[in-house]
């Protein structure tokens, strides 16, 4: 157990509250001094977070550095943040991908506003994923919308009202259920006891009836599902991805999207390990759905952006794939593919902003060539593209591999229809690279500057993490598997499910 | 011969509806304050019948109250419409709908 | 003669009067006084420079602030109490309302001041029916019997017709006056019936005694006493324009001068609510089988009407009217909840509501303009590039009307649901979650306005009367900003006031 | 050695950093010198283990090396390890060594391009992944290895991406390899679950006792993998496109390395193939079918490379006959020889592309016999091998594989025996239409020249390569005056080119030696016993049948040529026996085009603007709609009239009585 007495994950929330604050106060007319301010504190995060994964005690499978302090005593609410190998790499991706967003594209409208938007996005994404008190991890999951709100409805391109709205309402409309879900878990398996909303005590008492426990099951995955997006709710993305403006989409689609199949994970199954596994083939079947039905409405997409979006659709299935197989290694693999989708996708968003800051259009018929004038850009995408597409020795493969790995063991036939996905992930990125890169450029597309060193230096540690964590993964999974493996346990003893032999033989005889 | 309490209390009753109808129906502001009146002074009739009936002072004494209260609405109400009527002619709740949906 | 005379006084028993502890009456006391002050004073001094009034009614609003402040205090040790011979009734309940509408004096007068000179009116007129129906609203919160109740509810609403027609270049003011009179009068006929009835069935007015005959006879439920509470069930109901009742409410707090209406939307809701809690909750608590279905009901109706009416609403004072009416639908599924934990999510919420309203009101009177006749939406049309601070402020507000966390708003909606929920009425709560995603929407449409660049993207750049300076009085601009403060500090540190909350039920 | 063997995919990998980080700085022909030598070191360290390994015992000569965990969950762990072993060794050997000889022959045929650095970049990453391809032990490792290649073939296909059809070709390549990829996914997720592990030692061990059917399934899918990247029926349709790339490419990757990595993975599995003999009959008639196939449709074909495409495609054929008959020391016999001799070929029409000025159109060359003297010797000899005339290599290696076949079933050895005439036929049309008859070129267009009449790709892509693009791509690599000032005269390659023909020439005469089929001399298939142990297949056959055999083999060989004598030779007629069916490779593009493509595009469109934008999305803007709709009927209630309001209240006050009269029994 990792016990510090400097409350750090508070820090690492309220740091970016602080500096959006500080940045609230600072002059409008001094851009430069405002970015270079939400920067640095966005960093700082960053490294608080990555010391984290350092100071963070491998093989413990519990909550390290809990703090906790009663909130609103009166309902039973307390502020209680832990990190746990679930949460752990999550919050590090969230640390990461902020500094990144906050400096990669430009920004052309007031600057003051965006970046405390950012900042305040930030913290609430930290904050869902470290809260450890139902009440608190709804406030942050909620709160986010508002930022996100924001930048979208007011950095976004031309859509960007309907989109931004779209976006919100139709999240809402999810927590709705959720929040009265939540209720009914903790006024129910209250009985008698304080009402408490401390997930880790919930956990132990889950004392639902079996159907009572199916109706909250589904009312949390309804919101989560909005936000994964699960098949058929999935539509306010592309919308929200093509008129958001490229930070906005690169954190929507990195961050915002896990507090999804984060949320379903900790919240949904882990809470409710018997309805979890009734579901599991309804989720399943949606997820495999998402994964095809994503693929195929990405490949004839004529806009980049919501093709990247549509594939986030398909990635994002097989995470819930891997979760709900209920194996050690589809759901360490959901884990680390949540990373891993984060990284390449929040890079796919950034080459294609980078791309629209030059042409001003994001549509892929008016764009080709493109390799010929910015040969190193073309090198980046191909990376990023072949990581996105699961290419072994990239972050995507390990993530996908473990995700099927662990479905096929126990639901054969998800696995294989989801395995045809990764056809279909080839399919159309390489044709839309194709479209975009390949050929003779023509018109606007002749003699483009290549990507400029502050790109390159932006690029540089998501390729950098891409390219370790396809080569060397073992150190996440190390920090992640013991609390994967508790849980599934945990699901173990609460039900029947059984995951098969192979799942865990010779545990031990590694190291 | 005596008339039971229900008669009273059914005609009190009727009174009011007849009034209720009345703000229902009526355009005239002034007609339709009128039913007003006419149902409050159904109301007192109520009071004093179930008064009786319980023998108890206190609903008498309602009565009063309820008096003042219509009288004050009387000067508030007249002083709306005579406001209102300095602005137009006519009486008519019906010209009125500047504010609706 | 003499002896006779000596004879009959003697077996002429001594009337005697009702002792009256003042003290426990101070705010009702205070606020009347304040008017009669205002009044006097209009009559004798000579030269009255323009502040004087607010001044004296601000005094006011913060002398009754502090008598009840004082008030909550002796109930919390010494319990509460009954006075003027059970005519009222000095409990946390009360007091919490006392408060409330002290608050609402404050912020309304300060309202007025800066409305009132731009308007051009000079004279106190306007703050003696403010404070006279505050005082009425007191009452009401603190009356133990049904016709106390029906005074103090008179006290306000005659106030309110008036103030609802002060604006004498409008007809729209006269007209919502109008509208608001008729059927305000009706329904207190509908009211007081209603009183009659239940005085008929149980032999009282007094709320007490009405509480302890229901309870030593177990379910009488006739016509009579049921069909009294049905009618007073609408008589306060129309008060928080709960649907069906609230047909009067968008016209009226359309027409209304914007401060009355800020006003109203706080105060008249207060204090219906106040009766609607106390009678139905504690007094007919018995009956709760009986009306806890038409309660469901009318929460149900109300949460759904006023979110989709607002929807489709171009003028903001009509569409905030709307949005009231959909925040008394979730008041209503606080008392649905028929628990303690439900009343003091109701009171928490009317507290929240309270400020969010005075300080949307607020901003609707400032950008209302002179004439008070610029509430169409587009008047919001890029109000953030031209007062950045009024547009954060009201942004705040909305959100916080449409239930963003770490608002006080949130927290409101919070705490009825988890009520619902915790009383076992699921479907309630959801359909309760699921307007406020409807009333999202109309709250969201006007920040975005707000954001948009005015056309031709003038941050700076004046086009179009839409960028005409927009002048904030520091007094308007003071309300504003508290609601806000109060509505976001709170969001984040609520223990205190749902303590004040809780507190108010448990002394009930 | 054998302890940090890891050394040789180790040092094409940081070649390619190396050339990823300098380069471009490095530029031309330094960076070609950078890539080849870091293939030539590695194949040094190859040539070292194997010795080692020689001088071990015949049984200890599998060596594990174990570098460091790659992936563990639970009990699914993957160790980043390479497995040397005889087999193993041998493919190291002939990639890293073919390998080196192609970077060499590269530096002088990439000349002049404007992304000379980067094209060694690729070549050196491919390197790496076929070595991981090869030495990994286990499937999962394999599997990396397998889709590096894959990866790099797709940039290398589409080097000149330029072109269209360059670009087109490399994606469907990529793509249709995924197909097979998704059989050899499967087959590794139904290892894990079956034997709990990706260890091909694992694997073999556990094979024993598995049930069949799931045996079965496993041998199946991997098949399927093999087809896609080897090219074999129904997947081959990528690799003619595949001669977009530079011909250096062709003959490294789609002729002697890559495509065999198919073979090769068969190979490993043999103990598992040896348990399910349907599937090897399967494997053996898809080999045969494909060989024959693929050799008919060569002898139409016009352009020089795609006649050796297709002719890969139907030596891997062979070689699929091979492993399906349980030869799998004959398949890897010809995988070697193949090596040599197909790469010679692809080497030498490079350079009589590159001699003519990108011409590949066979109709337009003739006579160059004279020109390109060493060329077209090295092309001669590589000719005869591949026809399969004795002394040649080619010769050995089909024979042991036509005897193999022969006793799995007369059919299949049948199939291979005519495959083998239609061979020597295509070779030597090629080789008389290239090396004899009239200089042809001297005629040709000079605006045109590059362009080929060739059927378009057609993949699930639009891609058409219209000449002026072409012409770009061209120019790109090989600018007008690259080569100096010859005129349209052609010209013999500079020896950087001609050199690494000689070597692999050599190796095609005398590359039979490896594994002679008389008693001690079968070197090869002693050096492979360990590996296959029993499951391979002996041959019991006489060696009077072994002769007779031979002899028709021969026969049927000079047969073909004979015949391609009279056509070409004889009576120039140039355009005999060559139907449009057979240019158009039986029209199965087009077949898939109809059947797959053209169906799977119109179901994403439905996809895309039906259910999606409408129904879906339809539904939740629909809700909007409901909200907003109603919303504007009810506030026509409020119709601004004051009766109306109080008829509401009223309206209202009625519902409650009646509630209440119901609830007290009023009513």
């Amino acid at each position: 157990m990792n016990d510090l007495d400097f409350p750090i994950l508070s820090t690492i929330i309220l740091l970016p509250v602080v500096a959006a604050a500080a940045v609230a106060l600072l002059p409008k007319n001094r851009p430069d001094v405002i970015k270079l301010v939400g920067f640095l504190a966005a960093l700082a995060t960053g490294v608080l977070t990555v010391w984290l994964a350092f100071a963070f005690d491998v093989g413990d499978a519990g909550y390290q550095f809990v703090s906790q302090h009663n909130w609103i005593e009166d309902l039973g609410i307390s502020w209680i943040v832990g990190v746990d190998g679930i949460s752990l790499f999550l919050v590090v991706l969230t640390g990461v991908l902020f500094p990144i967003a906050l400096v990669g594209p430009k920004v052309h409208r007031d600057v003051k506003s965006y970046t405390a938007w950012m900042l305040v996005l930030e913290a609430g994404c930290l904050g869902s994923f470290l809260s450890l008190d139902l009440f608190v991890f709804f406030l942050f999951f909620e709160v986010t919308l508002v930022p996100m709100y924001f930048i979208i409805g007011g950095w976004g391109y031309d859509n960007r009202v309907y989109a931004s709205i779209k976006f919100f309402l139709y999240t809402l409309f999810g927590s709705a259920f959720m929040l009265v879900g939540m209720l009914a878990l903790v006024y129910l398996s209250a009985k008698g006891r304080p009402v408490t909303f401390d997930v880790r005590e919930l956990a132990e008492r889950g004392a639902l009836a079996e159907n009572t426990a199916r109706w909250v099951f589904l009312a949390f995955t309804a919101a989560f599902a909005v936000k994964i997006p699960l098949f058929p709710v999935h539509t306010w993305l592309p919308d929200a991805h093509t008129e958001a403006p490229t930070a906005g989409s690169v954190i929507l689609a990195g961050v915002l999207l896990k507090l999804g199949t984060y949320g379903i994970l900790r919240f949904g199954v882990s809470l409710f390990p018997s309805a979890a596994v009734d579901m599991a083939p309804l989720l399943l079947t949606l997820a495999t759905i998402g994964i095809i039905y994503g693929a195929l409405v990405a490949t004839v997409q004529k806009d980049l952006k919501r093709l990247v979006a549509y594939s986030s659709v398909a990635h994002l299935g097989f995470i819930v794939l891997g979760t709900f197989a209920l194996t050690s290694q589809g759901v360490s693999g959901g884990v680390l593919q949540m990373v891993n989708h984060g990284l390449s996708t929040g890079a796919l968003f950034l080459l294609v902003g980078m791309i629209y800051e030059r042409r001003h259009t994001r549509q892929i018929s008016e764009l080709n060539g493109l390799q010929k004038s910015m040969p190193i850009m073309a090198a980046v995408f191909t990376v990023v593209m072949l990581s996105s597409i699961g290419l072994p020795g990239l972050n995507g493969f390990v993530g996908e591999f473990l995700v099927l790995t662990g479905t096929f063991i126990t639901r054969r036939w998800w696995a294989v229809v989801a395995t045809g996905g990764v056809i279909l992930a080839a399919l159309y990125m390489l044709w839309a690279y194709q479209r975009v890169f390949h050929g003779t450029p023509t018109g606007d597309n002749v003699g483009l500057p290549d990507m400029t060193w502050r790109e390159r230096a932006v690029m540089a540690p998501l390729l950098v993490l891409i390219v370790f964590l396809g080569v060397y993964p073992q150190p996440v999974l190390d920090r992640i598997n013991p609390s994967v493996d508790s849980l599934v346990s945990r699901i173990e003893k609460a039900t029947d499910h059984r995951q098969p032999a192979v799942a865990t033989r010779h545990e031990v005889d590694d190291e | 011969m005596t008339v039971g309490g229900e008669w009273y209390l059914t005609l009190a009753a009727a009174l009011f509806t007849i009034g209720a109808v009345g703000v229902l129906v009526r355009r005239n502001v002034l007609v339709m304050f009128m039913c007003v009146e006419l149902m409050l002074n159904a109301v007192n009739l109520t009071f004093v019948t179930f008064a009786r009936m319980l023998d108890d002072i206190g609903g008498q004494s309602l009565v009063f109250f309820v008096l003042v209260v219509a009288a004050a609405e009387v000067v508030v109400g007249l002083g709306i419409i005579v406001a209102i009527f300095r602005r137009r002619a006519g009486a008519t709740a019906d010209d009125l709908h500047l504010l609706k949906g | 003669m003499i002896t006779l005379l000596a004879q009959s006084a003697a077996d002429l028993t001594p009337i005697e009067t009702p002792d009256v502890e003042y003290s426990a009456m101070l705010p009702e006391l205070i606020l009347i006084g304040g008017a009669l002050l205002l009044l006097v004073v209009v009559s004798v001094v000579r030269r009255r420079p323009p502040w004087l009034w607010t001044a004296i009614t601000l005094a006011t609003g913060a002398a009754s602030m502090a008598a009840s402040l004082v008030l909550w205090f002796d109930v919390r040790d010494d319990g509460p109490r009954r006075v003027v011979a059970d005519a009222l009734v000095v409990d946390g309940f009360a007091v919490f309302f006392m408060v409330l509408v002290s608050v609402t004096v404050i912020l309304g007068a300060l309202l007025a001041t800066a409305y009132l000179d731009r308007e051009g009116f000079s004279g106190p007129e306007f703050y003696v029916l403010l404070l006279l129906s505050a005082s009425g609203a007191v009452v009401m919160a603190s009356a133990n019997d049904l016709i106390v109740l029906f005074l103090g509810l008179e006290i306000l609403s005659i106030a309110l017709y008036v103030l609802a027609g002060f604006h004498p270049r409008r007809m729209e003011s006269k007209e919502a006056a109008m509208k608001y009179f008729v059927l305000g009068a009706f329904s207190s006929a509908l009211f007081l019936y209603g009183i009659a009835l239940v005085y008929g069935a149980t032999g009282s007015t007094n709320l007490g005694a009405i509480r302890q005959f229901l309870a030593a006879n177990v379910a009488p439920n006739s016509g009579v006493l049921l069909g009294g509470v049905a009618l007073i069930l609408v008589g306060l109901g129309f008060k928080v324009a709960v649907v069906p009742f609230h047909t009067w409410t968008p016209d009226v707090y359309q027409g209304s001068p914007s401060p009355a209406t800020g006003f109203m939307a706080a105060a008249a809701k207060a204090a219906g609510f106040a009766g609607l809690l106390r009678v139905f909750f504690s007094t007919f608590s018995t009956l709760r089988l009986d009306w806890r279905p038409a309660v469901l009901a009318i929460a149900v109706v109300t949460l759904l009407v006023g979110s989709v009416l607002a929807v489709v609403q171009t003028d903001i004072k009509r569409m905030l009217a709307y949005s009231s009416i959909s925040h008394a639908g979730y008041v209503m599924i606080g008392l649905q909840a028929a628990s303690k934990e439900g009343i003091a999510g109701s009171l928490f919420y009317l507290l929240a509501y309270t400020f969010m309203v005075l300080g949307s009101f607020a901003v609707v009177t400032v950008v209302g303009r002179k004439g008070d006749a610029n509430h169409d939406l587009s008047a919001y049309k890029g109000l953030a590039a031209r007062r950045p601070a009024l547009a954060l402020a009201f942004t705040v507000l909305l959100l916080s009307q449409a239930g963003v966390p770490f608002t006080t708003g949130f927290l409101a909606k919070f705490y009825v649901i988890s009520a619902a929920v915790q009383s076992r009425s699921y479907a309630l709560a959801l359909i309760g979650m699921l307007s406020a995603v409807i009333a999202a929407f109309f709250y969201l449409r006007i920040t975005v306005l707000m954001y948009t660049p005015p056309p031709g993207d003038g941050v700076t750049a004046a086009g179009g009367e839409g960028v005409r300076r927009l002048p904030v009085p520091a007094a308007t601009g003071v309300v504003v900003a508290v609601a806000a403060a109060f509505t976001v500090a709170f969001g984040l540190v609520p223990s205190p006031m749902i303590h004040f909350a809780r507190q108010a039920t448990l002394l009930l | 050695m054998l302890d940090n063997a890891f050394l040789i995919p180790l040092l094409p990998l940081v070649g390619f950093l190396v050339l990823v980080a300098v380069g471009r700085r490095a530029g031309e022909p330094a960076a070609g010198w950078i890539g080849a030598s870091a293939v030539g070191a590695s194949f040094l360290c190859t040539l070292v283990a194997f010795f080692e390994l020689l001088g071990r015992e015949h049984e200890a000569r599998s060596v594990g090396d174990h570098l460091f965990t790659w992936i563990q969950v639970g009990g699914f762990r993957v160790d980043a390890g390479l497995l040397l072993d005889p087999l193993s060794i041998t493919m190291a050997l002939f990639v890293t060594g073919v390998g080196f000889l192609i970077h060499l022959y590269s530096i002088g045929y990439m000349h002049g391009d404007e992304r000379f650095s980067k094209f060694f970049v690729y070549l050196n990453l491919f390197v790496f992944s076929m070595l991981m391809l090869i030495l990994g032990d286990s499937l999962l490792l394999t599997f990396l290895g397998w889709e590096g290649v894959g990866a790099c073939s797709y940039l290398l296909i589409s080097f000149w991406f330029e072109r269209e059809s360059a670009a087109s070709a490399g994606k469907k390549a990529f793509v249709v390899n995924r197909i097979g990829d998704f059989g050899f996914m499967i087959a590794m997720f139904l290892c894990f679950a079956t034997f709990g592990t990706l260890q091909y030692a694992g694997i073999i061990e556990g094979a024993e006792g598995a049930p069949q059917t799931t045996l079965t399934a496993i041998a199946l899918l991997l098949f399927v993998g093999a087809c896609g990247k080897s090219a074999q029926l129904p997947l081959f349709v990528w690799l003619p496109d595949a001669m977009e790339g530079p011909t250096p490419v062709s003959a490294l990757i789609h002729a002697a390395t890559m495509v065999t990595a198919g073979v090769y993975l068969m190979a490993r599995v043999a103990p598992v193939l040896a348990l399910t003999p349907d599937v090897a009959t399967t494997i053996a008639i898809v080999g045969a079918l494909t060989a024959f196939f693929a050799a008919t449709v060569a002898c139409a074909q016009n352009d020089i490379k795609r006649v050796l495409a297709y002719s890969t495609i139907s030596q891997l054929g062979y070689m699929f006959l091979a492993i399906g008959s349980g030869a799998y020391v004959a398949a890897i016999f010809h995988m070697v020889t193949h090596a040599f001799f197909k790469a010679l070929l692809f080497l030498g029409a490079g350079s009589v592309i590159h001699g003519l000025h990108d011409e590949q159109d066979m109709k337009r060359m003739g006579a160059l016999r004279k020109w390109m003297p060493v060329t077209s010797a090295t092309f001669i000899i590589g000719w005869l091998a591949i026809a399969g005339v004795p002394p040649f290599a080619g010769f050995w290696s089909k024979d042991d594989i036509l005897l193999n076949a022969y006793e799995k079933s007369p059919i299949l050895w049948a199939v291979g025996l005519l495959t083998a005439l239609l061979t020597a036929y295509y070779m030597a049309r090629q080789v008389f239409l290239v090396f004899w008859g009239a200089e042809r070129w001297r005629d040709a267009p000079a605006a045109a020249n590059a362009e080929l009449t060739e059927p378009e790709p057609i993949a699930v892509d639009h891609g058409a390569g219209s000449a002026d693009t072409a012409v770009v791509g061209h120019a790109a690599h090989a600018g007008p005056d690259a080569h100096g000032g010859h005129g349209r005269e052609p010209h013999e390659s500079p020896w950087l080119m001609a050199g690494p023909l000689v070597v692999l020439a050599a190796l095609s005469v005398v590359g039979g030696l490896i594994n002679l089929p008389f008693g001690s001399w079968a070197r090869l298939e002693h050096w492979l016993e360990p590996v296959f142990g029993e499951s391979l297949h002996h041959v019991e056959a006489t060696s009077g049948t072994k002769l007779t055999l031979a002899a028709v083999a021969v026969l049927a060989a000079l047969a073909g040529i004979g015949f391609a004598y009279a056509t070409f030779m004889k009576a120039h007629r140039l355009d005999a026996y060559e139907p449009a069916i057979l240019k158009r490779a039986w029209g199965i593009d087009a077949l898939y085009a109809a059947v797959i493509v053209t169906p799977g595009r119109a179901l994403s469109s439905f996809a895309a603007y039906v259910v999606d934008a409408k129904i879906i999305d339809g539904v939740v803007n629909g809700l909007g709609t409901v909200v907003r709709g109603s919303g504007g009927v009810l506030r026509k209630v409020q119709t601004g009239y004051v009766r109306n309001y109080a008829l509401g209240v009223a309206f209202g006050a009625t519902l409650l009585l009646g509630w209440v009269m119901v609830r007290s029994g009023g009513v």
